[in-house]
Protein backbone atom coordinates (compact mmCIF):
# COMPACT_ATOMS: atom_id res chain seq x y z
CA UNK A 1 0.00 0.00 0.00
CA UNK A 2 1.38 3.32 -0.88
CA UNK A 3 2.06 5.69 2.18
CA UNK A 4 2.98 9.52 1.36
CA UNK A 5 6.14 10.31 3.89
CA UNK A 6 6.51 13.70 4.61
CA UNK A 7 9.66 15.59 6.15
CA UNK A 8 10.41 18.76 8.37
CA UNK A 9 12.82 21.12 9.41
CA UNK A 10 16.76 19.20 8.96
CA UNK A 11 14.97 15.85 8.32
CA UNK A 12 13.18 17.20 5.60
CA UNK A 13 16.86 19.09 4.36
CA UNK A 14 19.02 16.36 4.70
CA UNK A 15 16.91 13.94 2.44
CA UNK A 16 16.41 16.58 0.21
CA UNK A 17 13.00 16.24 -0.45
CA UNK A 18 9.73 17.35 1.60
CA UNK A 19 7.84 14.01 0.36
CA UNK A 20 8.04 10.87 -1.12
CA UNK A 21 5.41 8.16 -1.45
CA UNK A 22 6.64 4.87 -0.98
CA UNK A 23 4.91 1.60 -0.69
CA UNK A 24 6.66 -0.60 2.29
CA UNK A 25 7.20 -4.14 2.36
CA UNK A 26 5.13 -6.49 4.96
CA UNK A 27 7.68 -6.69 7.33
CA UNK A 28 7.27 -2.87 8.34
CA UNK A 29 4.68 -3.05 10.88
CA UNK A 30 5.57 0.83 12.81
CA UNK A 31 6.75 3.75 12.05
CA UNK A 32 10.19 2.62 13.64
CA UNK A 33 10.39 -0.20 11.49
CA UNK A 34 9.34 2.41 8.18
CA UNK A 35 12.60 4.82 9.67
CA UNK A 36 14.82 1.69 9.53
CA UNK A 37 13.87 0.60 6.30
CA UNK A 38 13.80 3.76 4.87
CA UNK A 39 17.36 4.69 5.52
CA UNK A 40 18.89 2.88 3.12
CA UNK A 41 17.11 4.59 0.42
CA UNK A 42 19.47 7.25 -0.16
CA UNK A 43 22.86 8.32 1.76
CA UNK A 44 20.70 11.39 2.67
CA UNK A 45 17.85 9.45 4.63
CA UNK A 46 20.92 7.59 5.79
CA UNK A 47 21.96 10.81 7.73
CA UNK A 48 18.68 11.94 9.16
CA UNK A 49 17.55 8.50 10.14
CA UNK A 50 20.80 7.63 12.08
CA UNK A 51 19.52 8.56 15.55
CA UNK A 52 16.27 7.65 16.03
CA UNK A 53 16.48 9.14 19.41
CA UNK A 54 16.33 12.69 17.51
CA UNK A 55 13.03 11.80 16.00
CA UNK A 56 9.50 12.12 16.12
CA UNK A 57 6.42 11.34 13.98
CA UNK A 58 2.99 12.26 13.09
CA UNK A 59 -0.02 9.83 11.49
CA UNK A 60 -2.25 11.58 9.47
CA UNK A 61 -1.13 14.80 10.85
CA UNK A 62 -1.37 13.26 14.81
CA UNK A 63 1.57 13.07 17.06
CA UNK A 64 2.63 9.12 17.58
CA UNK A 65 5.05 7.15 19.66
CA UNK A 66 7.68 6.27 17.22
CA UNK A 67 6.12 2.30 17.77
CA UNK A 68 2.67 3.03 16.36
CA UNK A 69 1.82 0.78 13.89
CA UNK A 70 1.55 2.29 10.61
CA UNK A 71 -2.32 -0.05 9.80
CA UNK A 72 -3.64 2.06 6.85
CA UNK A 73 -2.00 5.59 7.49
CA UNK A 74 -2.22 7.53 4.52
CA UNK A 75 0.50 10.53 5.58
CA UNK A 76 3.04 9.78 8.03
CA UNK A 77 5.69 12.81 8.55
CA UNK A 78 8.76 12.21 10.06
CA UNK A 79 10.20 15.15 11.64
CA UNK A 80 12.88 16.53 14.56
CA UNK A 81 11.24 17.60 18.03
CA UNK A 82 8.96 20.54 17.53
CA UNK A 83 10.86 24.16 18.63
CA UNK A 84 7.54 26.68 18.30
CA UNK A 85 6.12 29.35 20.27
CA UNK B 1 -14.86 32.04 20.44
CA UNK B 2 -11.77 29.95 19.15
CA UNK B 3 -9.60 31.99 16.83
CA UNK B 4 -6.04 30.08 15.35
CA UNK B 5 -4.24 31.89 12.78
CA UNK B 6 -1.20 30.36 11.30
CA UNK B 7 0.62 32.54 8.75
CA UNK B 8 3.69 34.72 7.43
CA UNK B 9 1.96 38.19 8.15
CA UNK B 10 3.22 40.44 11.05
CA UNK B 11 1.02 40.09 14.10
CA UNK B 12 -1.35 43.30 14.81
CA UNK B 13 -1.19 43.30 18.56
CA UNK B 14 -4.10 45.51 19.12
CA UNK B 15 -6.44 43.97 16.69
CA UNK B 16 -5.55 40.47 18.42
CA UNK B 17 -6.38 41.65 21.88
CA UNK B 18 -9.63 43.84 20.66
CA UNK B 19 -10.99 39.72 19.43
CA UNK B 20 -10.69 39.07 22.54
CA UNK B 21 -12.26 41.32 24.53
CA UNK B 22 -15.42 39.77 24.26
CA UNK B 23 -19.02 40.45 26.13
CA UNK B 24 -18.93 39.18 29.92
CA UNK B 25 -15.11 39.06 29.58
CA UNK B 26 -13.48 40.38 33.01
CA UNK B 27 -9.85 39.32 32.72
CA UNK B 28 -8.00 38.87 29.34
CA UNK B 29 -4.44 37.83 29.56
CA UNK B 30 -2.28 37.52 26.69
CA UNK B 31 1.00 36.33 26.19
CA UNK B 32 3.57 37.52 23.04
CA UNK B 33 6.74 35.59 22.25
CA UNK B 34 9.35 38.34 20.62
CA UNK B 35 12.37 37.44 18.22
CA UNK B 36 15.61 37.79 20.58
CA UNK B 37 18.72 38.58 18.63
CA UNK B 38 20.41 35.76 20.89
CA UNK B 39 24.61 35.20 19.81
CA UNK B 40 24.02 37.66 16.59
CA UNK B 41 20.47 36.39 14.94
CA UNK B 42 19.69 38.08 12.23
CA UNK B 43 17.06 36.03 11.08
CA UNK B 44 14.62 33.71 12.47
CA UNK B 45 12.84 31.35 9.76
CA UNK B 46 9.24 29.21 11.04
CA UNK B 47 8.81 26.25 8.80
CA UNK B 48 5.65 24.55 10.01
CA UNK B 49 3.08 21.23 8.79
CA UNK B 50 0.40 22.90 7.42
CA UNK B 51 -3.16 21.68 8.31
CA UNK B 52 -1.34 19.24 11.50
CA UNK B 53 -0.43 22.22 12.76
CA UNK B 54 -3.91 23.94 12.94
CA UNK B 55 -5.48 20.97 14.31
CA UNK B 56 -2.90 20.79 16.91
CA UNK B 57 -3.93 24.54 18.16
CA UNK B 58 -7.24 23.81 17.85
CA UNK B 59 -7.22 20.92 19.84
CA UNK B 60 -5.30 22.84 22.95
CA UNK B 61 -7.44 26.02 22.40
CA UNK B 62 -10.58 23.26 23.22
CA UNK B 63 -8.79 21.64 26.18
CA UNK B 64 -7.93 24.97 27.44
CA UNK B 65 -11.64 26.42 27.05
CA UNK B 66 -13.22 23.79 28.74
CA UNK B 67 -10.67 23.31 31.46
CA UNK B 68 -10.94 27.09 32.29
CA UNK B 69 -14.14 27.81 31.39
CA UNK B 70 -12.86 30.17 28.62
CA UNK B 71 -15.19 32.70 27.09
CA UNK B 72 -12.25 33.38 24.00
CA UNK B 73 -9.12 31.72 22.97
CA UNK B 74 -7.03 33.27 20.21
CA UNK B 75 -3.68 31.56 19.02
CA UNK B 76 -2.12 33.38 16.03
CA UNK B 77 1.55 32.24 14.95
CA UNK B 78 3.28 33.80 12.59
CA UNK B 79 5.61 31.24 9.90
CA UNK B 80 8.60 32.38 7.14
CA UNK B 81 11.01 34.54 8.73
CA UNK B 82 11.34 37.47 10.64
CA UNK B 83 13.63 39.75 12.13
CA UNK B 84 15.01 40.19 16.12
CA UNK B 85 12.02 42.10 17.30
CA UNK B 86 9.35 40.61 15.98
CA UNK B 87 6.30 39.00 17.24
CA UNK B 88 6.68 35.12 16.69
CA UNK B 89 3.67 34.42 18.52
CA UNK B 90 0.42 35.81 20.41
CA UNK B 91 -1.75 33.68 22.74
CA UNK B 92 -4.77 35.30 24.00
CA UNK B 93 -7.19 34.57 26.53
CA UNK B 94 -11.07 35.74 27.92
CA UNK B 95 -12.64 34.40 31.35
CA UNK B 96 -15.04 36.18 34.01
CA UNK B 97 -12.30 36.14 36.34
CA UNK B 98 -8.23 36.68 36.19
CA UNK B 99 -6.98 33.55 37.62
CA UNK B 100 -8.58 31.49 34.40
CA UNK B 101 -7.37 33.71 32.19
CA UNK B 102 -3.51 33.89 33.20
CA UNK B 103 -3.12 30.14 33.79
CA UNK B 104 -5.67 29.24 30.81
CA UNK B 105 -2.78 31.55 29.20
CA UNK B 106 0.28 29.85 30.71
CA UNK B 107 -0.79 26.37 29.67
CA UNK B 108 -1.73 26.90 26.05
CA UNK B 109 2.19 28.60 25.30
CA UNK B 110 3.57 26.08 27.49
CA UNK B 111 1.84 23.41 25.52
CA UNK B 112 2.39 25.04 22.22
CA UNK B 113 5.82 24.39 22.81
CA UNK B 114 5.49 20.61 22.77
CA UNK B 115 2.69 20.03 21.25
CA UNK B 116 2.47 22.19 17.84
CA UNK B 117 4.45 21.27 14.43
CA UNK B 118 6.36 24.20 14.54
CA UNK B 119 10.68 24.08 13.77
CA UNK B 120 12.97 27.02 14.12
CA UNK B 121 16.03 27.99 12.01
CA UNK B 122 18.42 30.47 13.04
CA UNK B 123 20.57 32.61 10.14
CA UNK B 124 23.15 34.28 11.77
CA UNK B 125 24.55 37.96 10.24
CA UNK B 126 27.53 35.65 8.77
CA UNK B 127 25.26 33.62 7.10
CA UNK B 128 25.41 30.50 9.04
CA UNK B 129 22.29 28.97 10.25
CA UNK B 130 21.23 26.19 12.73
CA UNK B 131 18.14 24.65 13.39
CA UNK B 132 16.91 25.22 17.16
CA UNK B 133 17.13 22.37 19.59
CA UNK B 134 14.27 21.39 21.34
CA UNK B 135 14.82 22.16 24.88
CA UNK B 136 14.18 19.62 27.93
CA UNK B 137 12.84 22.66 30.20
CA UNK B 138 9.95 23.33 27.25
CA UNK B 139 8.91 19.63 28.19
CA UNK B 140 9.04 19.88 32.20
CA UNK B 141 6.79 23.30 31.46
CA UNK B 142 4.31 21.29 29.36
CA UNK B 143 4.01 18.51 31.81
CA UNK B 144 2.95 20.29 34.79
CA UNK B 145 -0.43 20.59 32.29
CA UNK B 146 -0.82 16.93 32.21
CA UNK C 1 11.65 50.08 32.70
CA UNK C 2 8.59 50.84 35.13
CA UNK C 3 5.63 52.86 33.60
CA UNK C 4 3.27 53.85 36.23
CA UNK C 5 -0.06 55.29 35.52
CA UNK C 6 -2.83 56.18 37.41
CA UNK C 7 -5.62 58.55 35.55
CA UNK C 8 -8.97 58.89 34.50
CA UNK C 9 -8.38 58.21 30.22
CA UNK C 10 -9.25 55.07 28.57
CA UNK C 11 -6.32 52.84 28.86
CA UNK C 12 -4.68 52.26 25.01
CA UNK C 13 -3.98 48.55 24.71
CA UNK C 14 -2.06 48.84 21.76
CA UNK C 15 0.31 51.61 22.94
CA UNK C 16 0.82 50.54 26.55
CA UNK C 17 1.86 46.94 25.06
CA UNK C 18 4.77 48.49 22.41
CA UNK C 19 6.34 50.36 25.10
CA UNK C 20 6.68 46.83 27.31
CA UNK C 21 8.22 45.12 23.87
CA UNK C 22 11.65 46.40 24.61
CA UNK C 23 15.04 45.58 22.98
CA UNK C 24 16.30 42.34 24.50
CA UNK C 25 12.77 40.76 25.38
CA UNK C 26 11.57 37.24 24.81
CA UNK C 27 8.19 36.84 26.40
CA UNK C 28 5.46 39.56 27.00
CA UNK C 29 2.73 38.91 29.07
CA UNK C 30 -0.07 41.12 30.15
CA UNK C 31 -3.33 40.97 31.92
CA UNK C 32 -6.26 43.48 30.81
CA UNK C 33 -9.46 43.96 33.56
CA UNK C 34 -12.70 44.69 31.74
CA UNK C 35 -15.88 46.48 33.42
CA UNK C 36 -18.03 43.42 34.01
CA UNK C 37 -22.13 44.12 33.23
CA UNK C 38 -22.90 41.86 36.79
CA UNK C 39 -26.45 42.15 38.34
CA UNK C 40 -27.14 45.48 36.19
CA UNK C 41 -24.32 47.15 36.76
CA UNK C 42 -24.17 50.90 34.41
CA UNK C 43 -21.13 52.53 35.75
CA UNK C 44 -18.14 51.43 37.80
CA UNK C 45 -16.03 54.56 39.44
CA UNK C 46 -12.90 54.04 41.20
CA UNK C 47 -11.94 55.95 43.78
CA UNK C 48 -7.98 55.85 44.81
CA UNK C 49 -5.26 57.75 47.44
CA UNK C 50 -3.37 60.06 45.18
CA UNK C 51 0.11 59.50 46.11
CA UNK C 52 0.10 56.29 48.14
CA UNK C 53 -1.31 54.95 45.09
CA UNK C 54 1.46 54.96 42.68
CA UNK C 55 4.03 54.54 45.90
CA UNK C 56 2.24 51.17 46.27
CA UNK C 57 2.30 50.33 42.50
CA UNK C 58 5.87 51.11 41.90
CA UNK C 59 7.11 48.92 45.01
CA UNK C 60 4.83 46.21 43.31
CA UNK C 61 6.69 46.65 40.04
CA UNK C 62 9.99 47.13 41.77
CA UNK C 63 9.37 43.76 43.64
CA UNK C 64 8.60 42.31 40.37
CA UNK C 65 11.52 43.43 38.58
CA UNK C 66 14.20 41.88 41.20
CA UNK C 67 12.01 38.70 41.95
CA UNK C 68 11.79 37.56 38.16
CA UNK C 69 14.66 39.96 36.43
CA UNK C 70 12.40 41.84 34.49
CA UNK C 71 13.02 44.22 31.37
CA UNK C 72 9.88 46.04 31.52
CA UNK C 73 7.17 46.48 33.79
CA UNK C 74 3.88 48.75 33.14
CA UNK C 75 0.96 49.02 35.58
CA UNK C 76 -2.19 51.22 34.34
CA UNK C 77 -4.56 52.06 36.21
CA UNK C 78 -7.79 54.00 35.46
CA UNK C 79 -9.78 55.49 37.83
CA UNK C 80 -13.13 57.71 37.81
CA UNK C 81 -16.40 56.85 36.38
CA UNK C 82 -16.30 53.95 33.37
CA UNK C 83 -18.90 51.93 31.57
CA UNK C 84 -18.86 47.84 31.30
CA UNK C 85 -17.00 46.58 28.86
CA UNK C 86 -14.24 48.96 29.46
CA UNK C 87 -10.69 48.49 30.25
CA UNK C 88 -10.00 49.19 34.24
CA UNK C 89 -6.41 47.92 34.22
CA UNK C 90 -3.57 46.69 32.67
CA UNK C 91 -0.60 45.01 33.39
CA UNK C 92 1.94 44.12 31.00
CA UNK C 93 5.65 42.74 31.90
CA UNK C 94 8.29 41.89 29.39
CA UNK C 95 11.59 39.44 30.22
CA UNK C 96 14.02 37.52 28.67
CA UNK C 97 11.70 34.45 28.48
CA UNK C 98 8.34 33.35 28.87
CA UNK C 99 7.66 32.08 32.51
CA UNK C 100 9.06 35.11 34.44
CA UNK C 101 7.00 37.13 32.51
CA UNK C 102 4.09 35.00 32.65
CA UNK C 103 4.82 34.83 36.55
CA UNK C 104 5.31 38.37 37.37
CA UNK C 105 2.29 39.34 35.74
CA UNK C 106 0.19 37.45 37.54
CA UNK C 107 1.94 38.24 40.67
CA UNK C 108 1.34 41.80 39.98
CA UNK C 109 -2.14 42.09 39.50
CA UNK C 110 -2.97 39.43 42.25
CA UNK C 111 -1.02 41.94 44.86
CA UNK C 112 -2.76 45.77 42.85
CA UNK C 113 -6.00 43.93 44.42
CA UNK C 114 -4.61 44.10 48.04
CA UNK C 115 -1.66 46.40 47.99
CA UNK C 116 -2.88 49.23 45.93
CA UNK C 117 -5.74 51.89 47.37
CA UNK C 118 -8.34 51.81 45.16
CA UNK C 119 -12.35 51.02 45.76
CA UNK C 120 -14.93 50.46 43.48
CA UNK C 121 -18.16 51.73 43.76
CA UNK C 122 -21.24 50.30 41.35
CA UNK C 123 -24.02 52.24 40.02
CA UNK C 124 -27.22 50.10 38.32
CA UNK C 125 -29.10 51.68 35.92
CA UNK C 126 -32.13 52.32 38.23
CA UNK C 127 -29.85 54.55 40.38
CA UNK C 128 -28.88 52.19 43.02
CA UNK C 129 -25.23 52.12 44.44
CA UNK C 130 -22.92 50.34 46.29
CA UNK C 131 -19.26 50.17 47.26
CA UNK C 132 -17.59 46.84 46.36
CA UNK C 133 -16.68 44.55 49.09
CA UNK C 134 -13.20 42.97 49.42
CA UNK C 135 -13.16 39.53 48.71
CA UNK C 136 -11.40 36.56 50.54
CA UNK C 137 -9.92 35.02 47.13
CA UNK C 138 -8.43 38.20 46.60
CA UNK C 139 -6.23 38.23 49.83
CA UNK C 140 -5.72 34.36 49.25
CA UNK C 141 -4.79 34.88 45.63
CA UNK C 142 -2.06 37.77 47.04
CA UNK C 143 -0.80 35.55 50.16
CA UNK C 144 0.47 32.62 47.69
CA UNK C 145 2.92 35.12 46.68
CA UNK C 146 4.61 36.10 50.20
CA UNK D 1 0.43 67.84 67.48
CA UNK D 2 -2.00 68.03 64.15
CA UNK D 3 -2.60 65.26 61.84
CA UNK D 4 -4.52 65.47 58.97
CA UNK D 5 -7.21 62.48 58.93
CA UNK D 6 -7.96 61.45 54.71
CA UNK D 7 -11.00 58.81 54.73
CA UNK D 8 -11.85 57.53 51.02
CA UNK D 9 -14.81 54.85 49.72
CA UNK D 10 -17.88 54.46 51.89
CA UNK D 11 -16.12 56.23 55.01
CA UNK D 12 -15.46 59.05 53.31
CA UNK D 13 -19.23 59.25 52.24
CA UNK D 14 -20.50 58.44 55.70
CA UNK D 15 -18.05 61.31 57.65
CA UNK D 16 -18.98 63.49 54.65
CA UNK D 17 -15.72 64.88 53.77
CA UNK D 18 -12.72 63.68 52.61
CA UNK D 19 -9.94 65.12 55.24
CA UNK D 20 -10.01 66.73 58.31
CA UNK D 21 -6.95 68.35 60.61
CA UNK D 22 -6.76 67.24 64.35
CA UNK D 23 -5.18 67.14 67.28
CA UNK D 24 -5.61 64.81 69.70
CA UNK D 25 -5.32 63.93 73.30
CA UNK D 26 -2.08 62.34 74.73
CA UNK D 27 -3.84 59.24 75.27
CA UNK D 28 -4.26 58.40 71.74
CA UNK D 29 -0.84 56.14 71.01
CA UNK D 30 -2.21 53.75 68.14
CA UNK D 31 -4.42 54.45 64.76
CA UNK D 32 -7.41 52.09 66.72
CA UNK D 33 -7.11 55.15 69.52
CA UNK D 34 -7.62 57.14 66.94
CA UNK D 35 -10.24 55.84 65.82
CA UNK D 36 -12.12 55.47 69.22
CA UNK D 37 -11.56 59.21 70.02
CA UNK D 38 -12.69 60.05 66.36
CA UNK D 39 -16.04 57.79 66.76
CA UNK D 40 -17.92 60.99 68.93
CA UNK D 41 -17.09 63.58 66.70
CA UNK D 42 -19.92 63.13 64.72
CA UNK D 43 -23.01 60.88 64.13
CA UNK D 44 -21.31 60.50 60.87
CA UNK D 45 -17.58 59.57 62.49
CA UNK D 46 -20.35 57.39 64.81
CA UNK D 47 -21.22 55.40 61.73
CA UNK D 48 -17.99 55.32 59.97
CA UNK D 49 -16.50 54.08 62.63
CA UNK D 50 -18.84 51.44 64.22
CA UNK D 51 -16.92 48.32 63.52
CA UNK D 52 -13.84 48.64 63.21
CA UNK D 53 -12.89 45.39 61.69
CA UNK D 54 -14.20 46.34 58.83
CA UNK D 55 -11.56 49.62 58.25
CA UNK D 56 -7.90 49.84 57.55
CA UNK D 57 -5.09 52.58 57.87
CA UNK D 58 -1.61 54.38 56.02
CA UNK D 59 0.48 56.20 57.69
CA UNK D 60 2.18 58.61 55.50
CA UNK D 61 1.09 56.81 52.68
CA UNK D 62 1.88 53.68 53.50
CA UNK D 63 -0.64 50.55 54.81
CA UNK D 64 -0.03 49.76 58.16
CA UNK D 65 -2.00 47.51 61.21
CA UNK D 66 -4.33 49.85 63.21
CA UNK D 67 -2.32 48.67 66.27
CA UNK D 68 0.26 50.90 65.15
CA UNK D 69 1.38 53.82 66.73
CA UNK D 70 0.96 57.02 65.30
CA UNK D 71 4.33 58.59 66.40
CA UNK D 72 4.80 61.40 64.34
CA UNK D 73 2.48 60.90 61.13
CA UNK D 74 1.58 64.16 58.88
CA UNK D 75 -1.21 62.12 57.31
CA UNK D 76 -2.95 59.21 58.70
CA UNK D 77 -5.80 57.68 56.17
CA UNK D 78 -8.55 55.46 57.48
CA UNK D 79 -10.86 53.60 54.71
CA UNK D 80 -12.19 50.08 54.08
CA UNK D 81 -10.09 47.08 52.44
CA UNK D 82 -9.15 48.01 48.95
CA UNK D 83 -11.01 46.69 46.07
CA UNK D 84 -9.01 47.43 43.13
CA UNK D 85 -7.92 45.86 39.93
Amino acid sequence: MAIDVVYFAWVREAIGMGAERVTPPAHVVTIADLIGWLRGSSEGHGRAFADITRLRAAIDQRFVALDTPIANAHEIAIFPPVTGG
Amino acid sequence: MIRIIVAPAPIDLAAELARVEVPGAGGIASFTGLVRADDGVATLALEHYPGATEAALTTLADEACTRWNLLAVSIVHRVGPMAPGERVVFVGTAAAHRAPALEACAFLIDRLKTDAPFWKREVRADGSARWVEARVSDEDAAARWR
